[in-house]
Order: C-alpha cells, then structure tokens, then sequence
C-alpha cells in the first residue's frame, strides 16, 4: 500500500476570503506580526499496490479531474 | 423575561431571533455586539445562525474567540441561560461551553427542509414546555451540523441526559451521529441545536412548534 | 505582472479589446490623439456590449418602463416601484453565464452577490432571491458538474448572505451544451423617500471607495461577456473572480446604517469593469469630471498597473460621493465592519475623466463621450421563420396516465427539489410560499397584511420557434404566475440571453422577442423597470436557444387570503378557467410532442392578451373574495401536470372527467395559454355558486367544473387511476438520480 | 520574514464526510485501489522577524487557539 499526500493550494492573486479573516482573527487574538495567510487543502490518501511511479500519474490524474479546481489552484502531490 | 441577542459580522438569522423573541416575550431583546465584554442583566442570551466570519476556518471558530464570548461564557457559568441555534450552536461547541463538534453535512450539501424532532429530555428549562417524547417540526437550513463526538463523550451525554433534541421518523438531515439535534450543558443552562425553532412560531411560519422553547426559557410557558 | 502603460497600440492589441477597427476610428476622434494602454482599456470595457448595450439599445427603448407605480425605470443600478404606505420595492435580474461556465461555483456566487449588490446599493435590504438556470443536455458530459457547481454557488453565497431564495427555473438543452445560462434575481425593500441613486451631485467632493480590496480578478471580465466562445476557453481562466459573501454582508450592514447617516450623495456599485464603469457613470450621470488617484485604491496585490485596477472585477466594491462634513462618521462605520473606505478621488466640473497613477496622468478622456457616444447599432435582422400549424388531425397518441408518469419522472418536469433544498428558503422568517408552488411570496416586514409575490419564467422552445409568441409568452407566463397567488403584477425585470447578434437571424430573434415582450407588458400594465443583455451564446458557432428571461413582481393586499398550488380539502369542485371548449388543443411545442414524440414541427401557442388579462383578473378576484382555495396556472405539460402538481402538494387526489367527443391527448397535455385550476369550496346548489356562473357569463370567461378533488388517485378521464404515491415517487425522483449516480 | 505551513488533519477516529465522499467520487471516476481518503487543511503563514524558535511557538499557540479544534483535530507546523 502507498501512502500519499495531495497539497492544494489558492493560485497567486486568486482571492482567499478564508485566509483574509484567519489573518484578522489571529492579529485580534494578539498575535501581532501576521502578514498574509492563505488557507489550502491537503488529501492524505491510501492506494493499493507498490508502483510509485504508476501512484503518481494516477494522483495527477485525480488532481486534475476532481481534487483540484485547476481554474483557481495549484496541487502537489508528494508519495511517503 | 429579558433576553439579549449576541451579534456577530456574517451572522445573519439575528433579524429572525429578534423578532421571535420580541413577538413571544412582547419585549424587545438587547443586543451584544461582538466587541462588547459585559452583558447586561438578561435571563436568556440567545446567539443566532448565520456565518459569523463567513464559517471561514470551521464554522464558528472566529466567533467563539470573540471578546463577547467570554462574557457569554462568565454569564453560561453563573447560571444564565444560553441558547445557541445552528452558527450559535457552533460557536457553543468551538467556545467549549458544550461538547463535541459539528462537521459538514454527510451529503456535503447546504440542506433546508422541514425535518421531525423528539424531545428525548422535556426536563430543562428550554423544552418544559413540550411533552416527554414529543415529535415536533422544525425546519433546518445548514451545511454543518453533522453532530460529532468520540465515543466516551457520547455515553456521558447521552447517559446524563444532555441530548435534548433527536432527529425523529427517519429526518436526519445530516448524518449526525445518533440523530442528535441539539444538547444541552451539564449543568443544563446552555442549549444548543441546528433546527432553526424560531422560523416556527406564528402562522405566517405554518406553524408554532418551536414557540415553546423560547416560552420555556423566558419562564412564560402555561 | 505589471503592465506598463505605455505599451504600442497595435491592431492586435484593438483587436484584443474586441474593439473594431471603426471603433477604434470613433476613439481616435474622441480623444484627438492615440489612447494610451489605460484608456484603451477603459474605452473596452465602456463600449463592450455588455456595458454599451449597443447592439439592443434601439430596441430595449421600445419597451415600457413607466406606470403609475414605477419610481425608477432602467438606467439605474435597479428598478423601484411603489408598494403604498411608504415602502417600495427594488429589484433587478442580471446574468452571469460566461463565468458560470468557466467556474460554475464562483461564478454563479458572483452572480448572486453581484445582484444583491445592486439592490442595496439603491438602500434596499435584500428580501429574496430567485435563479433562472438553464444547462446543456443531462447526458452531455458537463452537465453533472456545472449543475452541482452553480447550485452550490448560489446558495454558497445566498444562504451567507442571508437572502431566501423563493424562486427560479431550471432547463436542459443541448443548445445550452457549450454556453449555460446562469440568471440572478434579487429584490429589496425600502422606504420610498430613502433612494439612493448614482448621479453625482457637487463639484470638489471625494469619491470614496468601500468594501473590499482591490485584487486581479476579472480583468477584462466584461469584455470576455461579450466574446463567443471558442475552444480556446481554457486561456481565458485566470480571470475567475471569487466571491466573499462574508464581506458582502457587512457591506450589506455597512452600507445601510452610512445612508442612514446622511453621509451618502450618490452611490454605485462596482459591477462589470469596476472601477471604470461606476466612477464614469456617476459622473456622468450628473454633469460632472470625475479625477482618481490609483494610489489610494486599496489592493491586495502587488505592483498592479493602472490598467488592471481600472478593469478589475474584484467583487464586494461600491464607490460614493461624500458629504464631506460626514467622512470620519462614515468611515468610523466601515472600520466597524471591517471594510476599507477610502478617499480616492473627487468629482471636477471639467467633464474629464482623469486617472492618474503614481505621479503620472494615465487617462484623460471626456466623460460623457465615454458613455454617451459609445457605438450604437442597428444591426441588420431577419424576420425569424414561422412554422406552419399542425395538421388538425395530427395528433400523435399515447396513453395518458403512462405519459402523465413519463413526463414527470424527466428532465423538464421532474421537481426541482433537489436544487432549491440547498438555498435557504426561509431566513428572515417572512417566507409564505417557498419554491414548488407558482410564485414564491414574501410578507412585507413592519406590515401587517401585505407580501410581495415573485416569478422567473421564460418557455425557450416556444422563442426558438417564434420569438415574438416566445416574448409575449414569457411575460404572460410569468404574470399568471403571480395572479395564481393572487397578487396583483405589478412590474417586470428582464434578462435576454441570446447568441451572437451580428447574425442577422439571432437579431431577428432578439428584435421579435422584445416586441413580443413589450406588446405583452403594455397590454398587461407590466412595465418593465430593469434588466440585462446578455449576447454572443455562442460556441463553435451554436447558438442558445433564445431565452428572455422575465422576472415578475407582485402585490398581495392581504397575504391570509393567498392561494397555494395544492389542493386544500377533499371533495372540492375543481374548476377549469380560461379554457376553450375542448379544454386543450394546443400541441405544437408542447413538452409532450418534444419528449414523447421527439417533435419539434409547428408554432408555439398563441397569446390572447385581452383574454389573459381579463382571465386572470376574475382568478385574482376569487382569490380575493376567499372564495377559491387552491390555484395553478398551467403551464408546461399542460392540465393533467397542472392536476397532478395540485394532488402532488397536497396528497389529495382527483377524479376528472372529459370533454365528449375530444382527443383525450390535446385535452391533457395541450399547452393553450391563459388557463388556470381553481378549486372552490362552494355548493353546486347555492345561490354564490349561481351569481359566480352568471358573472363569468357576463364576461364572456369559460369556466367548467371538470371534476373534483378526493381520494389517493388521480383519474384523469378514462385514463387508468394513478396513486398520488406513484405520481410523487416518479416527480421526486429523476433529479436525485441524476445528480447522484 | 519567515514563512511557514501549518497542516491540520482530522484525528483519527473522527468521522470525515469530505474524505468519504472524495474516496467514493474517485472510485466512481474509475480509480481503483483508492483506500482510505482523508481531507485536511494547510494554512501558509507569513509572520514578520528572523526567529524561527519564536515564530515556531507563536504557530503552536495560534494552532492551540484558533487554526485547529483540538477536540477532533491534530496540526503540525514546518517553517520554511
Ligand atoms: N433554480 C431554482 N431555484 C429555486 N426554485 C426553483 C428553481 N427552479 C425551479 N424552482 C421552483 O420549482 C417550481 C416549478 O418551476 P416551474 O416549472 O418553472 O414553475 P412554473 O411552471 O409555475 O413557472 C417553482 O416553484 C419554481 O420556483
Ligand atoms: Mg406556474
């Protein structure tokens, strides 16, 4: 079994109403010296089999047809 | 008999929580602002739905770290009677002052319809005014109100008492575990659920089932 | 990314502005010399169709936008007309299809918060929403996800927002395959002396801006709206715009407790082309130069150029003219709700618009011109095609009840529930009547009797086969609609999605639906008060079918005498109204010749207005009088859907008998225009019942008593019963199904 | 400045809705093999000064107080 990560994240310019009020709620809790905070998803999946190569085409694959919405964001996929 | 109703940017079913508790104590509620560290002397604190903060983050989290929280919460600890509906609720679970948490819908959809709630416990000062067992309507309108919590949790809530509201005739609208729809505090003064009882008051609404937890509350019941 | 503005203007780069050559010529004119990139921009995003309207102009004139209770006709950010007692109501529907397309999420957000913005920005709260939705063919392969995604984009931002969403419309065809269409509606309340307009007023005053930051997105948005597709969609992605309907709401309560301070002269929301088009059209509006200064401008992005600010489409922006006396009171109530207010320019008497940007004068061009002589054309047209009528005796058969299961259990009638259980339907707690019913129908807060009564309703097949019937269809439609609560129309908002307008026949299309249209909205003292144009629905050269969109509002004096759609008692007379002798004739483009039959031949129906409107006064009045107790239009599917909606509500049944002598198949799916269902609760023997029958004889309304409501089943004529289970189960089902394997 | 990432993952034994529907989605989309799917959230933060043991503090406590729910989810933080 493989065990791997997809990271998602806003691309650059896209707003991000998210990270926009975590930055405003940490700085109001007192954490002084937030500068910007953009929030993203992270996947954690299991896949059958032992071929890293084959796991990661397939994660692209996934990425780009349903866990990633490419229009606003970027992903990355990492294989423990 | 008085009541105040917390506000917070982005919660947006004050308007409704106002006007219910208006129209069922005759008396305008106060209203907390987000900012406000004391409230005044009220019998009831009501915090309605909506998206404070957008539900950015999780839903609820911004608001529960709100300097008016701290004053619901030194209020929750000295007895006062706190009532948080779907976002309030939230905010009860991420401010801590009730247990477990509420995730997004198992149908990972917004979901508003009229749903079926049993009053598992008519002994708290919020359902008094309804029948042991009583299935009433309520309607939802959330995205997040997938009641969770581990296992050791759930038998103490469900042992003490503390689960007030079940989703009844198979209306689960959210994969809740054990059809949970709103629990009360241990000490039994702060309630929180996701059905929204005061868009079920007055005829207007097509019907009055949810009038009777605010008439229990504000002691007004028969 | 920067972009300089001193970059070469090339034929290309005119060309890339969708600006033609002889546009190019006017500007050339205008300005006297060449434009620099930055006005080369703003001339874009000004005389782009979607701004300039300059394709429909000519004929939008010809419609009738005043009457006795308009306040505001088109030209302003809504229309506003007159509810009595002080109140009024603001409302407006506006498309955004291109985006929705792109990314259905954000852009059917968008669209909603863009038409939310638009009401409040006249001072109106916000008191309920509708969406007119139309997708491609459910097998196509897009279809799944652009459904899923804009549903949930409306109500990602409506139910945060915290609007109900009473109404809307969903369709499927394959015209739409490559080009959805996405239809916002949103309607306020506000106090009659309490308008906020955008005609600047005051030479040296600051022009604030308010609410969000100022980012990338949508730069060149509104130029992209009026650009057929083509299959190089995917480059055009990066300008998706986000919505933030957190922001929108303290916008919303921002802007509301400003105009209660006084501090507001005019107001404009930031719309298509942002910054450009609010700040040109306040001033001039009202005679006035406008100067900005690109570097008070809040953003949220590094090193934007001025052209990207001047073009940005970054959402939950609106721009004011200050009483300067009232500016730390205002801003102290942004600061409050987290908003950014700043000045970032001011009103001149010189007519110019000027920006200037980090020392340096990046437009200077004449504000009027800008708008005024934007290109207008008369385009060439063509008188669309009609279709020759049916054959009398052709009439395709089926058997009744199978069909009535058939059609209900597909695509075009199926409920709808599964789309409008994910918008909140009941927050402000003013809801009467929720989607599934005719009209969606709201109690007026601080009043003790009155609601406002709303209705979204194009038939775009009956467009495509003759737009002119199509047009006066839509208006009537959606006017019976409203009658059907018993509301009294009071005006329209219309939103036109059609293809590409440099085709002489898609003109023709749309020169025929707006005469169709406004013959409609005259006859029926319907004005139309505000609307949008949407054109070039087109991919690879495949129009959409042409879809005006008509979204209707009504009053009801007294919402406890309403009327609902289902059947309020057993053993009640159900009574036919409107109807000609034979009950249904109508088949030609009818959904039971298009999905049973698979038949596209012949016209749509005829509208008698004189017979609409008299028809639908007598329904109003029985309303009124208390004396009908359910009420339905019928519509598509005609009377045996219209009985079976009625039973469907209510669980009850019906036992309906037949004209003799009549083809059961025109009799139950006919689609015959200005027929109501009216169940009463009198006695055949009493002396009401009598006068009703002998004032309907007076006014010459067929009305026939055709059965009457009770038990499980619905019995249509000789048709075998159908449990009302069975209807129900089939109604409910196709939607779920689809959405969800 | 520095620049950091926080991850926040749903502990386990905690129901996740989103990751079960993404695991049925990718079955559905015909991707085998695909086990279990977890979803979770990354924050990147930019926080003002050079002290990495500071800044690495300050993200434990802002993970404490507000960007994680302690009570069903676990974070981890990585400075960059
Ligand atoms: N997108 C939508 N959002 C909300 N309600 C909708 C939507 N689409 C359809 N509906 C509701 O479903 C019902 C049936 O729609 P429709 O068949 O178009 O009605 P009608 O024939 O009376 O115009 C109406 O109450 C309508 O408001
Ligand atoms: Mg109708």
């Amino acid at each position: 079994m493989i065990k791997a990560r997809v990271t998602v994240t806003l691309k650059n310019g896209v707003l991000d109403p998210q990270g926009k009020a975590i930055e405003h709620a940490l700085t109001g809790l007192g954490f002084d010296g937030v500068g910007q905070v953009r929030q993203g998803k992270v996947f954690d999946l299991e896949l059958e089999g032992a071929d890293k190569a084959k796991a990661e085409a397939d994660l692209k694959a996934m990425c780009d047809k349903l866990l990633a919405n490419t229009v606003i964001e970027n992903y990355a996929v990492e294989i423990a | 008999m008085k009541s105040a109703v917390v506000l917070l940017p982005g919660l947006n079913r004050d308007r409704d929580m106002i006007a219910a508790l208006t129209k069922i104590s005759g008396h305008a509620p106060v209203t907390v602002w987000q900012t406000d560290t004391e409230i005044p002397d009220v019998d009831l604190i009501a915090i309605p739905g909506g998206f404070s903060f957008g539900d950015y983050l999780r839903c609820g989290a911004i608001a529960a770290r709100s300097p008016v929280m701290r004053a619901v919460a030194e209020k929750a600890a000295r007895g006062v009677m706190v009532v948080g509906v779907c976002n309030g609720f939230q905010i009860l679970v991420e401010a801590g002052l009730l247990p477990g948490a509420l995730m997004r819908n198992a149908s990972l959809k917004f979901v508003c319809r009229e749903v079926k709630l049993q009053v598992v416990n008519a002994n708290t000062a919020f359902t008094r005014g309804y029948r042991p067992n009583q299935v009433i309507r309520c309607p939802v309108a959330h995205h997040d109100g997938n009641y969770f919590a581990d296992a050791e949790t759930l038998a103490r809530i469900e042992g003490e008492g503390q689960v007030v509201f079940r989703y009844a005739e198979n209306t689960n609208p959210n994969g809740s575990i054990n059809d949970i729809a709103g629990i009360v505090s241990a000490g039994g003064n702060v309630l929180g659920l996701m059905p929204h009882p005061e868009n079920l008051i007055e005829a207007a609404h097509g019907g009055s089932d949810g009038r009777a937890l605010f008439e229990g509350a504000l002691e007004l019941a028969a | 990314m920067t972009v300089s503005n001193t970059r070469p203007i090339t034929p290309e780069l005119i060309a890339a502005h969708g600006l033609k050559p002889e546009e190019y010529q006017r500007i050339l004119e205008l300005t006297g010399r060449e434009p620099t990139f930055t006005e080369l921009g703003i001339f874009s995003a000004m005389w782009n169709e979607h701004c300039s309207y300059k394709s429909s102009k000519k004929w939008l004139r010809t419609l009738p936008t005043t009457g006795e209770r308009v306040i505001q006709g088109p030209g302003e950010n809504a229309g506003v007309v007159d509810i009595g007692d002080g109140d009024c109501v603001v409302f407006k529907m506006e498309s955004h299809n291109h985006p929705s397309y792109i990314e259905p999420y954000q852009g059917a957000a968008t669209g909603v918060g863009g038409i939310l913005r638009d009401v409040f920005t006249m001072g109106a709260r916000p008191i309920a929403a509708m969406n007119a939705l139309r997708f491609g063919e459910p097998d196509h392969p897009k279809t799944r996800h652009l459904v899923a995604g804009v549903v949930s984009g409306v109500g990602g931002y409506g139910n945060s927002f915290g609007v109900p969403t009473v109404g809307g419309e969903v369709n499927f065809d394959r015209s739409y395959n490559g080009n959805i269409l996405v239809n916002a509606f949103a309607a306020g309340l506000a106090k009659t002396d309490a308008i906020f307009l955008s005609q600047a007023k005051g030479v040296g005053l600051p022009v604030v801006y308010l609410g969000a930051k100022t980012g990338r997105d949508g730069v060149g948005g509104a130029t992209m709206a009026s650009a057929e597709f083509d299959d190089k969609i995917d480059e055009k992605r990066p300008t998706v715009q986000v919505g933030d309907p957190f922001t929108e709401k303290c916008l919303l309560e921002a802007s509301l407790e400003l105009m209660a301070s006084g501090a507001v002269i005019a107001i404009q929301d930031m719309g298509a082309a942002g910054l450009t088009c609010s700040a040109v059209e306040m001033g001039a509006k009202g005679d006035l130069g406008i100067e900005l200064d690109l570097d008070t401008v809040p953003v949220r992005e590094e090193r934007m150029s001025a052209y990207e600010m001047m073009l940005s489409e970054s959402q939950e922006r609106m721009l004011m003219v200050l009483r300067p006396e009232k500016e730390a009171e205002a801003k102290a109530i942004f600061v409050k709700w987290g908003l950014d207010f700043a000045i970032v320019g001011k009103t001149t008497d010189d007519l110019r618009f000027r920006v200037l940007h980090q020392g340096e004068e990046v437009a200077n061009l004449p504000i009027k011109e800008l708008g005024d002589e934007a290109p207008e054309y008369d385009r060439p047209w063509a008188e669309p095609k009609t279709h020759k009528p049916l054959a009398m005796d052709d009439i395709p058969q089926a058997d009744i009840a199978d069909t009535l299961l058939k059609l209900l259990a597909g695509p075009d009638l199926s409920s709808r529930r599964w789309v409008w259980e994910q918008y909140d339907t009941l927050i402000q707690g003013n809801s009467l009547q929720r989607p599934g019913g005719d009209a969606g129908v709201v109690r007026v807060e601080g009043h003790a009797t009155k609601a406002l009564a709303f209705s979204s309703d194009v038939t775009p097949r009956y467009c495509e086969a003759d737009p002119y019937r199509g047009g006066k269809q839509a208006v009537a439609e959606c006017w019976r609609n409203l009658t059907a609560t018993g509301a009294v129309p009071l005006a329209a908002t219309d939103n036109l999605n059609f293809g590409n307008p440099e085709k002489p026949e898609i003109m023709g299309q749309l020169v025929k639906a707006i005469e169709g249209i406004g013959e409609a909205c005259r006859k029926l003292d319907f004005p139309i008060v505000s609307g949008n144009v949407s054109l070039y629905n087109e991919t690879n050269g495949q129009g959409i079918l042409p879809t005006p969109t008509l979204g209707g509002v009504g009053l009801i004096d007294d919402w406890s005498k309403m009327a609902r759609v289902g059947f309020a008692a057993e053993g009640e007379m159900i009574l036919l109204i409107g109807a000609p002798s034979s009950w249904g004739t109508h088949l030609s483009q009818s959904i039971y010749m298009r999905n049973i039959h698979e038949r596209v031949d012949g016209p749509p129906p005829s509208v008698d207005l004189d017979h609409e409107k008299a028809v639908g006064d007598h329904v109003r009045g029985l309303i009124r009088s208390g004396v009908a107790t359910a009420v339905h239009d019928l519509s598509d599917g005609g009377l045996a859907v219209a009985l079976a909606e009625m039973a469907m509500v209510s669980g009850i049944g019906a036992t309906i008998g037949a004209p003799e002598e009549s083809d059961p198949v025109p009799v139950f799916f006919g689609e015959d225009q200005g027929r109501y269902l009216v169940t009463i609760a009198l006695d055949p023997q009493s002396a009401e019942w009598h006068a009703l029958r002998k004032q309907q004889e007076k006014l010459g309304i067929a009305c026939v008593q055709i059965g009457s409501t009770g038990g499980a089943d619905l019995k249509l004529g000789e048709a075998h019963a159908i449990s009302v289970t069975d209807l129900k189960a089939a109604h409910e089902s196709w939607f779920p199904r689809f959405m969800e394997t």
